[in-house]
Order: C-alpha cells, then structure tokens, then sequence
C-alpha cells in the first residue's frame, strides 16, 4: 500500500507541553473532516526529564522532552552523540523512571518493561550467549508467550533468512562479527512482530548494502503489519527514508529541537527529501 | 601525502571462490603431544607422585607420612577388599545429599537477595555472619535437631556449601550486564523466571566456580564431620574410615582414604566440571 | 643433652601430676639437681591422642602423657623402625570411668539395647573405647568385647554431657571420666550404671611416654622427667588440698577446690609412675587385634629404670 | 499510511537551556527508612537475636545452647575483663598471615595459569585434588615442616584459603573479555604486568568473591585447627578460648566466643568488604 | 600540506600474489623518475587466510587476502558485514595467526601485539571500566611507555577535548553513551600517535555531525604526523574522504575485489568523488 503525505503543515513555535498540546488539539479540530483519526496518542512523552543519579555526579540526560506517537507511527529521534535518545528509549522501554513528567502508553503510564514493546539495543551484547542465533530468536517468542514449538521456529527461520544469516543460524553470538550481532537482534526484534519496536541505532554497525536491505525489510515489515516504531539513528538520510516523523534533539541535555514530517519512502532522493535534508542539517549543525 | 601514492596502479580481481584450505600441521613432535591436555596433566600427576614418593622415602617415617607405593598398595588392598568402595558409597551419598541441599538453599537465597534489597542484605548478614563459624558452633543445634550421624553431617555440609555457593552466585548475578537483564525484562520476564532463564546461564562461570568450592568444601568437611559427629562404629564413609585407621595408627590405610579423595577430586573434576565447562561456558565463549 | 623440652598435656584430673609439674616447675629443679644446667621447658596443651602420636614421630614433642591404649598402639606398631619406635616412660594416673544414663530403664550394661546410644570420645583405639570393651568383654564373655560398639558414637564429653543433662537428644548414656562424670551425676535425671574400677580394677589409665631416640640421646633429661614425676606424685599425696588449688588454678575452671578435692579423695583416683595392669590393656588389645606385636612383659614397654618396680 | 499523519502539525523550538530539576523527595517515611541499608541491616540482625533468645529460652538447655542475653553477657564480661581482646589479637595475627600468603600463593599460581597452558593445568591438577583434602591431611607435613605452634596453624590456614581464592581469580581471569585483554596487549603489556593493570581489576568482581570465602574458611580452619595444634601455656587464640570454655562447659563463654566471630564477620563484611566493593566494582559500573 | 593525487593509472587484473607482486615493481620500475618513493611496503599481507576454529565448525574469514601498506597511507578496508574486516585489522594487530600466507610489517612478520600499531575496536567495551575517560588515555600512554606524568595528562586532556569530552573527563565509561564510549576509543587511539593506527568502524557510532568532525580531526592529525592508519568502514563516502587507498573485499569468506586510488579529501563532493561512489557502489553490489 503506497505510502501518501500531505503537504508539510506550517510550522508552529511552542514553549511548554500544555499549550503544544492545546494547538495541537485545535489543529486536529481544524482538519475536522477526518476526527477519528486525530484519537488519543499510542504512546504520549510529556515533560519528561531523565537523569542518572550515581554517588558522585548527577547527569541530565534528557530535559522536558514532550511529544506523541500515534498508531502506526514510524517515529525517528534524531540527534547528536551523547544527547539522550538510548535514554529515552529506555525510559519508553519501562527500564527508566522519568524524575520528571509521564510516559503514556494507551493512556496508562509505563511502568515496568514488558513484550509489548520490543526492544532492539544500541550494544552488541544483546544477544544471549548461550543460545545460538535460532535460539536467539526462538527464546524471545516463547519467553515472551508470543508462539511456541514449530511456529515458533518457523517464524524465527523466516526473519534470520530476512537479515541473511541462514547460514549462521545454529552459530553462538561470540561466533558473528558486529555486524551479524545487530542483524540478529533485529531479526528478533522484527520477530516478535510487536505492537511497538523500539531500534536503538540498529543498522549502525551495517554496511550500506546490508543497512539498505534492512531498511528496506523494516520497511515491508511495517506495509504487512502496520506497526509502531520508534527508530533511533543518528544518520539524516535513514531518519528521512526510516521515519514518517522525525524528532530533532538538541544536544547534552536533550530537549526537543523540532519535530518534522518526512516524505515518503518512495520520495527518496526527490527535491523534497533533499530540501528535507538540507533542514535537518541546518537544524542540528546550523549554530 | 607520500609520493609512494603516486606510482600505485589500481588493481581490480574478478570475483573468485574460495577454495579450500589445508590447515597446516607444521608442528614438532613435542609440541603436538603437550598440545593434548591429558598428556600434560598426566605429567604433573606423575610428577606430583614421584615427589611424594622420594620425600616419604627420604622421610623414612611410614607411621607419619608414607610412601606413594604404600599408599598405593594400601588403596589396592582397600579396594579389592570392598572397604573403600563401600566407604565412599556411604561418603557420596552423604555428600550428595548435602551438596544438593546447599545448592537449592543457596538458589533460593541469591534468588530473595536479587529480587529484593531486604534480601540482598539478609544474604549479606547470614553470609557474613555465618560463614567464618566453624562447625562446633553448629554441633548443639545438629544434636538437637537432628540427633547424631547423618543427619547432622548433612546439616554440617549444607553449612559448608552454602554461603560459598550463594556467594559466587550472587557476585555473579550482580555482575551480569544490565543490557542482558534488560532483554530479559523485555520478554516479560521477572522473579524466578528471570533467575532461571538470564541470570543463571549468564552468571554461570562465576555460579560454576562456587560449585566447584562448595564441592571442595563439602569433602573437607565431611571428612572433618565423620569425625566429630559421629557414627555408630561400623557405618560410617571416608571419612569414618580415615578416622579409624588414624586411631589405629594404619597410615597407609589413612593416606589410602586420602588418595581415594584425591582421585574422586580429579575425576570429578577433569570429567564433571570440565564437560559441563566445556558444554557451556567455553561454546558460549563465555570463557575463554 | 637437650636444652630444651617440649612437653604435652592434656584436659582433667588425670593430668593432674602433670599440672603440678609444670606449676611448681619440678622438671626444671630435678634437671638442675641432676646437673643439666638450665633446663627449658615448654608445657604444650594438646587435645587427642592422634596429634600426639603424630607430633612425637615428627619429633615436634619430647614428652607426652595420654591414654594407656594409644600408646599401646603407638608402641606396637612403631617397633622396628628406627626413627619412629618410642617408648614408655611411666605410669601417670588412674581413675575410675563411669557409664551415665540418663534413662531411668537402664541399671546395668546388660540393659542396653540396640537404640541407645552410648556418647564416648574417640573410638577403637581411644581410651574410653578400649575400657568399654574390656568391661562388656567382662560382663558378655571374651569374645562378645564389641557387643555394645555398635551403640557407640563418638562425641567430645562436653557436648555429651550437655546432651545427656539436657535430653532432648538421642544420647542416652555418657562414658566419662572426673570432672564430667562427677558433674552429669549432680543432675537428679542422670544416674550411674557401671563403674570401670569395679569391673577392671584400678588399672593404670594414662601414661607418659617418649620417642625412643630421644630417652636414648637423652637418659639423664629422662631420669629427670621420671624423679620429677614421683615429685609431682608425692606432691599430691601429701598435699591434697594444695594440689587441688593448682589444678583449679591451671585448668581456670569454674569448679571449686572442694569438687576437685572430691575427686581426688575417691579412692579410684591415683597418681603413680608406676604402672598397674597395663599389660591387662596389652593382653585385651592383642586378643582383640588392634595390635599385632605383644609385649612379653610390662617392662618391655617402659624405660629400663622402671623395671625394678612392682608393675604389671 | 494512516491518516493521521495527515493532521501533525510540525513544531519547531527555539533553542532553550534546560533548567534545574528537583528531584521529587515524595517518599514516604516508611520508604525512606527502608532506603537507609544500615537500618535494613540492625532490622535484620534484631530479628535474628530474638529468634535465638526465643529459642534458647524455649529449649532451656543453657550447657548446650545459651539465650543469646547469655551469651551477650558472657561476651560482655570477656570483653571486659580482656581476655576476648587478648585472644583475637593472637588469631587474627595468625589469621591475617594465613590470609595473606594465601593471597600470594594464589596470586602466584593464577599468574602462571593465565601465563601457560601447564601452570593453567597445573592449577587446575592441583586445586581439583587438594582442595577436597582435609587439614587432617596436611597434619603429618605441618608437623614435620613446622612443629606445634602458630607455624602449622599458618600452614593449614593457607591451605584453606588459596584454593578458594585461586578458582575464584582464575575463572576471573578467563571471564574477562577478549576485547579487554587484547586492549591491553596493545599497550604492550604481557606477562605479570597484564595480569596486574588488566586482569585483576577486569576480573576483580570474581577475585573479592574469593577473597570473601577465602576469608570466611580462614577462620573456620582458624578455630578449628588452634585445637589441633595446641597452644603453649598462656597463649592462644580465639580458637583455644572456645576450647577451653567448652571443656569447663562453660558454654556462654563459648558462644561468646563464636558470637566474636560473628561481630568479626560483620565487621569485616560490612566495613571492610563493603567499602572496598563501594570504591572499586560498584563505582566502575562492574557490578549493579 | 595539501594532498595532490596523479590521475588515476590504467586498472590492472591480477590471479595471485607472486604475480601481482612483480607487476607492481615493474609499475614502479616504468615510473623510474621517483625511485626512492617505492621503497618496501610498511606493512604488506600475502596470501593471508584466516580462519576461526572452534569445537564444532571451522569459519574462514578471510581468503588469500593480499595487499600492501604504504608508508602514511590511509588505507580502508571496505566490505559487507560479516566479510571479515575486523577478524583482517586483528590479524595485523598481532592477535590472530594466519592459517596460510603471512603478514610483515617493516619486512618483520607480525607475531604479537604492540603498541605500534594502535587498534580501535569495533567493540564498546575496549575502554577500561576502572579507569575514568582521562585515566583511559593516559593509561595508554604511559602503560605503553610512550609518554609519562605531566605530558601524559596533557596529551590525554587534548585529544579528550577533541573528540568533545572534556564535560565527561573524569566519569566512568559505564556512564557514556555507545557514541561517547567510541569517542574516548577514537582519543586514545589518536593520542598515542602511533606508527600504525588500526580502526575499525570507529565512527559507526556517531551522528553525523560528531562523525564529520571526527574524520577531519583524523585528517589534520594525519597531516600532522604523517602515520599509517588502517580503517575499516562501512561507508563508502567515508572511504572515500578517509583513504587515499581503498581494498574492497568481497562477501564471505572475505577475497580481494579491488584496490582502488580514493581522491584526494578536498575533492569531496567533486565529480571524481562521485564517480568514485559509484564504481565502488558497483563493485560491491553490482551483482
Ligand atoms: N549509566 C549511566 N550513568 C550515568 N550517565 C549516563 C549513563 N548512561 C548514559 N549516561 C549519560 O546520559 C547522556 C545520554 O546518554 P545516551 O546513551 O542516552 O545518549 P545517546 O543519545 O544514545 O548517544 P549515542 O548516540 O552516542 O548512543 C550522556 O551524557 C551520558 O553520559
Ligand atoms: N570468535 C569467532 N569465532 C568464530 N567465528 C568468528 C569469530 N569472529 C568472527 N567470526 C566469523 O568470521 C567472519 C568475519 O568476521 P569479522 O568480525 O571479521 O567481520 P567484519 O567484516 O568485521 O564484519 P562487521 O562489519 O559486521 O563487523 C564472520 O563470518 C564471523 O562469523
Ligand atoms: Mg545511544
Ligand atoms: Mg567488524
């Protein structure tokens, strides 16, 4: 199903939550001809500040960061290294309290992490070293009560065939390079098929073959199912091809800079998506 | 830049296969047989034996310190005579029983003390407070609860092996990455499942180390509680059998005992712990 | 001659001429009197029978007072090798064991019946063993010695006399020696069923002895260490009260003079160099096995200066 | 694509500093008391008295096991009149020695574990077959190299530690990343040095965990071996004081004694072990 | 100095080493009037195989890889994830053995790690849990007896603010970010200033901003001291603005595709560069 933008809405300033929140609301009431479709958020970061208290330091990850995700989102949060987007992540994840704010997921606070939202992690060492790639994959959709014995199985095969590591299937994590570490904890992200997938930098450690299949993989992935994805990456042009919104940081704390649309997977490469680019770039490297 | 740059043609090869490749076997004769470790811990045994024997022969005191060959005839004559393997039967399952209880108690504590800072320091108290206790602190309680011979010997083993298991794993728990504990959490793991299926397979060299010290632990102490416990005269394991024949001054039958520990410690070793070492924590690369 | 000599002792009364030795420092008087010069003496307190047998072949002790048995053992099997034989040098007490219950049911050794269980330190080889078996040899027939092993266990007598005044365990009998057997006796529950004495006779218990190499090298230390001990005898013989003050002194229990004055006005309770019915040990100890050389006579087993004593 | 894409606005900020947060303080008091570890901790240690003067006065067997108002008393009064003091000055004197050239043994043979395939064996050989021996075992050798005395205790006291300790550094050591010992080959580091910059502090979870256990069997062995071994007029440690009390029944002085171990271990757990582990793997990250 | 580069001469093909070897003195022979500068390679790999064994399974990563490293080249090694890129670079560094060929530096074979060939891992764990950000640097230094005390700290305190972190200089890796953990590697490795630095993918981590900035930190410091770096990398723009020479490797097990000229860092962006991209681009996933 082809993928359709309208043309990017004027752009509006805003100071704090409650009053985005408010235009926002009207902003839905305007386009009035379609309501439903405004619904509550899926998932809604309201000024939430996220800090790593250690005995010495204090550190700030991440400042008043507010905005929503809707159903079928595919939400990239850009920004510069160190800036707080695997934290934020985390705290989605429900492995990080906010000191500041709420995390709302279908309208209840995020609370403790669970499968409903997948996590892939920004660190090689995500993968279980005891069990091979398949098992990898396997134990995340039986531990998680997703599918069990042969179907489990089944489902796990397809996805190592999608990131091309058939051959490395019974293989144990030490055994891959980095590369075909991250490719299997996508493939086990892709796996679970979950409401929301959280990819923190996940084509990072890829090259630009493999990161194009991978993209182009998540992306027919979410034309079948239709799910959420929240996609960290710090690469502009994956953000454009990835994202159907992106969130611009700023850097150390993170604070939200802007929050733009993108354009279509297809538009690729047109004068939008360069002009899209070109934005961005000004935005994150422009002072 | 470097003018070397300059002179270098590109060179562009055709895609090829790769054939195969013979691993080289260049090595010496020597360097091939101490590559097999059998052979090398064959040596040090020899090695270890040959010491033995010479010192007790210089020693010349057999009442104190036999020879390798006295004891070694002393183990035949023991094994032949069907006292020793009854011996270590009753030792083993003793030994066993207890092992296996510390093993679960100690599973059970790391488990409350991971789960909960109240539980993490009533593991930190009880170790701390009850390891460095010897097994007389324990004599009166054992009598009372369970009276004399082997359930009291239990009772001393499950001391013995607890806290230094319960230790490893909860040192090993603490140490496994977050990023793991976070996967796990991740698939709705919590509680004992998540103890179950991350931590202890992620913790497994750390838990494997306190196994192999509890195992250790448990010998000596059962060797130690045969003695102090107990038993009637006629039952009674190894331990019972060293005591005896150090009363009657039969040191070859002693270090004959001895020795039967000795060996079970390397078979149980270089055939128990090694395989599961290499089953698990060395194909996991965990190890290396 | 040695400079030096390291000496071991042990719990109870049955040290008691050792204790006197060592407080009223009688070694080193005896060594000067015998023209040894200063002689330094190192009392060591050791527990068990099986340290000692081991630190004397290491040649880490001189002397050594321990159970009549032991060094039975220790003798038998030494003889032969060079390095390892040793030898007796006296008697040092004798005194009575008795067997307590605390089981209103049992009133003689032949009351005990597969169940009970009988507290006592050590085994086989260990005094109180080898003195229970001489007395059920006694009371079932010669070669029904071991009838009551198998109700045997063995348990250091203060944590058998605890069981046995507290109940609430198995431990229904205790075979002991002063000052145990003379405290579980205070308690009402706890009565006796068997005295060693009254069966065996007043046989020498406990011994001193020596590595033979040492009494070799040495003859006129050893002399020493004897006449100090008939010192340290005398001593007690005539000075009950006195002797009493030192070993509560020593020991530092919390029992009083008089207990132990108790004690050693029981007429079961002797200190001797001279041995007495040791060779009722040796005989029993060879017939049962636990020793394959016999001694022909006491004397065989003791410094020659002993032999023109009446022992036996 | 859903629609409502269609609707979002996009937003832009202008770049604004962040601020100072408060961290919210809306524990409750309850909470708040529980987060203090000391308080955990007495909370623990009560209960565990009450229950042992629950159960000593329950029992009602003073000679075997005394009500811990005894035996705090006893320890008391010990303490007082300085005997206590005196004694586990001399035992942890010796304990500290023991302790110590374990610690280098241990250091020593891990060393050449890591260096070469046969020291890997050879530790390995003999950790599987002498630490399942009891001192017993070792009682001829001490004996003979060491006499009575604090020099035989030492020897015993190694034993009981070095083993422990070894398994637990070695398997440490085999523990630590591959990336971790390559980085510090890079830096030219082989040998001892590797071992020293790289391997004990990556490795140095594990090898507290030994030191922990080793510590613990120290003064079990400790205890226990001061009856073995005996003591010279006058002297003698904690071990002998429990001894001694033990024959005199005087059985509130000998938890006393034991209850000195306890308040050892405490003290050593959760002063010495504890800051340790504060200042090194906690702050590194190396544990959680 | 600006860096000038000669058209780019006719490709030749080549079936195996010993061959290639002597068309390439021949090459130098033709281009006499520069003698001196042909010189022997600082580091030259023939025939080399390399190859994993463990219990189970035999891997080989690579394939009779040859090439040569120049005296201050800045040579990349490009390929597909799972090529054996990293398993070549460890070969180098001394910790791996080939199984066939040989691997000499200065005309001496590699048998052990040092610190003249400085390695960045592709790993996040290479940096030193115990040491702080600063102490990781000046550990380097002074462990590999390069520098001591004072300068050490100094020198540690330059690169640290050149990769951005000096806000960071005394926390624990453990409380970086995967980008800022790669960031402290990249310091290390640049601080020791080594004959031969080996990296790999050491930017994957980073947003493209940081990353910029890092490659042009690279550039001036390798117009500063003239060292040979060997870097690995997934980007092909990346190649082509770090290396003045590429090797292409081909998909498991890893065989020499091509050793192409790169263009010169201010031709970025260029027609050349440009065309460049798309040969690579081409070679690599032409078929
Ligand atoms: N465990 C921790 N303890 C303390 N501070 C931390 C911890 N983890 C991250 N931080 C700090 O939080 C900030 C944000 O880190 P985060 O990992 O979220 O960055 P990021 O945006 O994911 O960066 P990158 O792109 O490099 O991965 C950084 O300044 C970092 O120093
Ligand atoms: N420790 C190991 N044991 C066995 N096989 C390994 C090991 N490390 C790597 N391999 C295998 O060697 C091959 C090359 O790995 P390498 O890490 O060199 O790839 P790479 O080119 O660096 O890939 P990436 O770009 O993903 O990091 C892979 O097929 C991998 O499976
Ligand atoms: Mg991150
Ligand atoms: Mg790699």
């Amino acid at each position: 199903m082809p993928v359709s933008f309208l043309p990017r809405l004027p752009e509006c300033t805003k100071q704090n939550s409650p009053r985005r929140r408010a235009r926002w609301r009207q902003g839905g009431r305007m386009n009035a001809h379609q309501p439903q479709s405004i619904g509550a958020p899926l998932l809604s970061v309201e000024g939430v500040t996220l800090q790593y208290k250690t005995p010495g330091s204090l550190v700030t990850a991440t400042y008043r960061v507010d905005f929503d995700v809707y159903d079928s989102d595919r939400f990239v949060l850009l920004g510069p290294s160190g800036c707080g987007k695997s934290t934020l992540l985390k705290a989605i994840g429900g492995y990080l309290r906010p000191t500041e704010g709420k995390i709302r997921l279908k309208g209840h606070e995020v609370k403790e992490p669970g499968p409903d939202r997948m996590m892939v992690f920004q660190e090689f060492d995500q993968l279980l070293p005891w069990k091979t790639v398949r098992e990898n994959v396997v134990f995340a959709l039986t531990a998680s009560g997703r599918l069990e014995g042969a179907e489990a199985q089944e489902r796990a095969a397809a996805y190592i065939d999608k990131v091309g590591l058939t051959k490395f299937i019974d293989s144990y994590p030490h055994m891959l390079s980095g590369g075909m570490k991250q490719r299997v904890a996508i493939a086990r992200g892709m796996a679970m098929e979950p409401d929301v997938l959280l990819m923190d930098e996940p084509f990072a450690a890829l090259d630009a073959l493999t990161r194009r299949k991978m993209q182009d993989e998540l992306l027919q992935l979410w034309e079948d199912t239709r799910f959420t994805v929240l996609f960290v990456t710090h690469s502009i042009e994956e953000a454009i091809k990835i994202g159907t919104r992106i969130l611009l940081l700023s850097p150390h704390p993170g604070r939200v800079r802007a929050e733009l649309n993108s354009v279509p997977a297809e538009a690729m490469g047109t004068p939008a998506a360069v002009q899209l680019e070109t934005r961005i770039n000004d935005m994150l490297f422009g002072h | 830049m470097s003018e070397t740059l300059l002179l270098r043609p590109e060179i562009i090869k055709p895609d090829t296969t790769a054939g195969d490749v013979q691993v080289e076997a260049s090595l010496s004769w020597f360097e091939r047989i101490y590559g097999i470790g059998a052979v090398r811990k064959a040596f040090i045994l020899l090695v270890l034996a040959g010491l033995w024997e010479a010192y007790g022969r210089w020693l010349g005191n057999p009442l104190l310190f036999p020879t390798f060959t006295e004891t070694l005839t002393a183990l035949i004559d023991n094994i032949a005579n069907g006292v020793i393997p009854q011996r270590v039967l009753v030792s083993l399952q003793t030994l066993l029983i207890g092992y296996g209880i510390g093993i679960v108690l100690a599973a059970i504590l790391t488990t409350l003390a991971i789960g909960s800072r109240l539980g993490a320091d009533l593991l930190e108290a009880l170790t701390s407070m009850f390891n460095p206790l010897p097994a007389i602190a324990l004599l009166p309680l054992a009598l009372i609860w369970f009276g004399l011979g082997q359930g009291s010997v239990i009772f001393v083993l499950v001391h013995s092996v607890l806290w230094a298991i319960a230790l490893n794993t909860h040192s090993g728990f603490r140490s496994v990455s977050n990023t793991m504990r976070m996967v796990g959490m991740n698939y709705g793991l919590r509680g004992l499942k998540l103890v179950r299926l991350i931590l202890i397979p992620a913790a497994f060299p750390a838990i494997l180390t306190g196994l192999k010290v509890g195992w250790a632990f448990a010998w000596r102490t059962l060797i130690a509680a045969e003695l102090v416990f107990g038993v009637s005269s006629g039952s009674g394991g190894l331990g019972w059998f060293i005591f005896e024949n150090r009363n009657q001054l039969e040191t070859s039958n002693v270090f004959a005992g001895l020795l039967t520990v000795i060996l079970i410690g390397l078979i149980v070793e270089n055939v128990g712990f090694a395989t599961i070492e290499r089953k698990t924590v060395r194909r996991w690369g965990m190890q290396h | 001659e040695v400079k030096e000599v390291r000496i071991s002792k042990g719990y109870g009364i049955l040290y008691l001429p050792l204790i006197v030795m060592e407080d009223q420092k009688l070694l080193e008087k005896q060594a000067e009197k015998a023209g040894l010069g200063p002689l330094k003496v190192t009392w060591l307190m050791l527990d068990g029978g099986n340290v000692i047998n081991d630190a004397m072949m290491a040649g880490s002790l001189d002397f050594a007072g321990t159970g009549a048995p032991g060094f039975i053992t220790l003798w038998a099997k030494a003889k032969g090798i060079p390095n390892v034989e040793v030898v007796g040098i006296s008697g040092l007490s004798a005194t009575a064991l008795w067997m307590n219950t605390n089981s209103p049911n049992i009133n003689s050794l032949k009351d005990f019946k597969a169940g009970d269980k009988i507290a006592l330190p050590g085994i086989k080889t260990s005094l109180s063993a080898v003195v229970l078996q001489m007395m059920a040899a006694h009371e079932f027939g010669r070669e029904n010695y071991a009838k009551l092993d198998p109700l045997t266990v063995s348990l250091p007598h203060p944590e058998a006399l605890a069981a046995l005044v507290g109940g609430k365990t198995e431990i229904n009998a205790h075979f002991t020696s002063p000052p145990f057997s003379y405290l579980e006796l205070k308690d009402p529950k706890v009565h006796r069923v068997a005295n060693s004495v009254d069966v065996i006779g007043p046989i020498t218990l406990d011994v001193t002895f020596a590595p033979k190499k040492f009494v070799d090298a040495n003859p006129k230390v050893t002399q020493a260490f004897l006449d100090a001990l008939d010192e340290a005898d005398a001593f007690i013989a005539a000075n009950k009260q006195a002797a009493a003050e030192i070993y509560v002194r020593n020991a530092k229990v919390k029992t009083s003079v008089e207990e132990i004055l108790e004690m050693l006005n029981d007429k079961d309770t002797r200190f001797s160099t001279t041995p007495d019915g040791i060779m009722q040990f040796a005989d029993f100890m060879h017939a049962a096995g636990s020793i394959k050389v016999k001694p022909k006579a006491w004397s065989d087993l003791f410094i020659p200066q002993l032999a023109s004593r009446k022992g036996s």
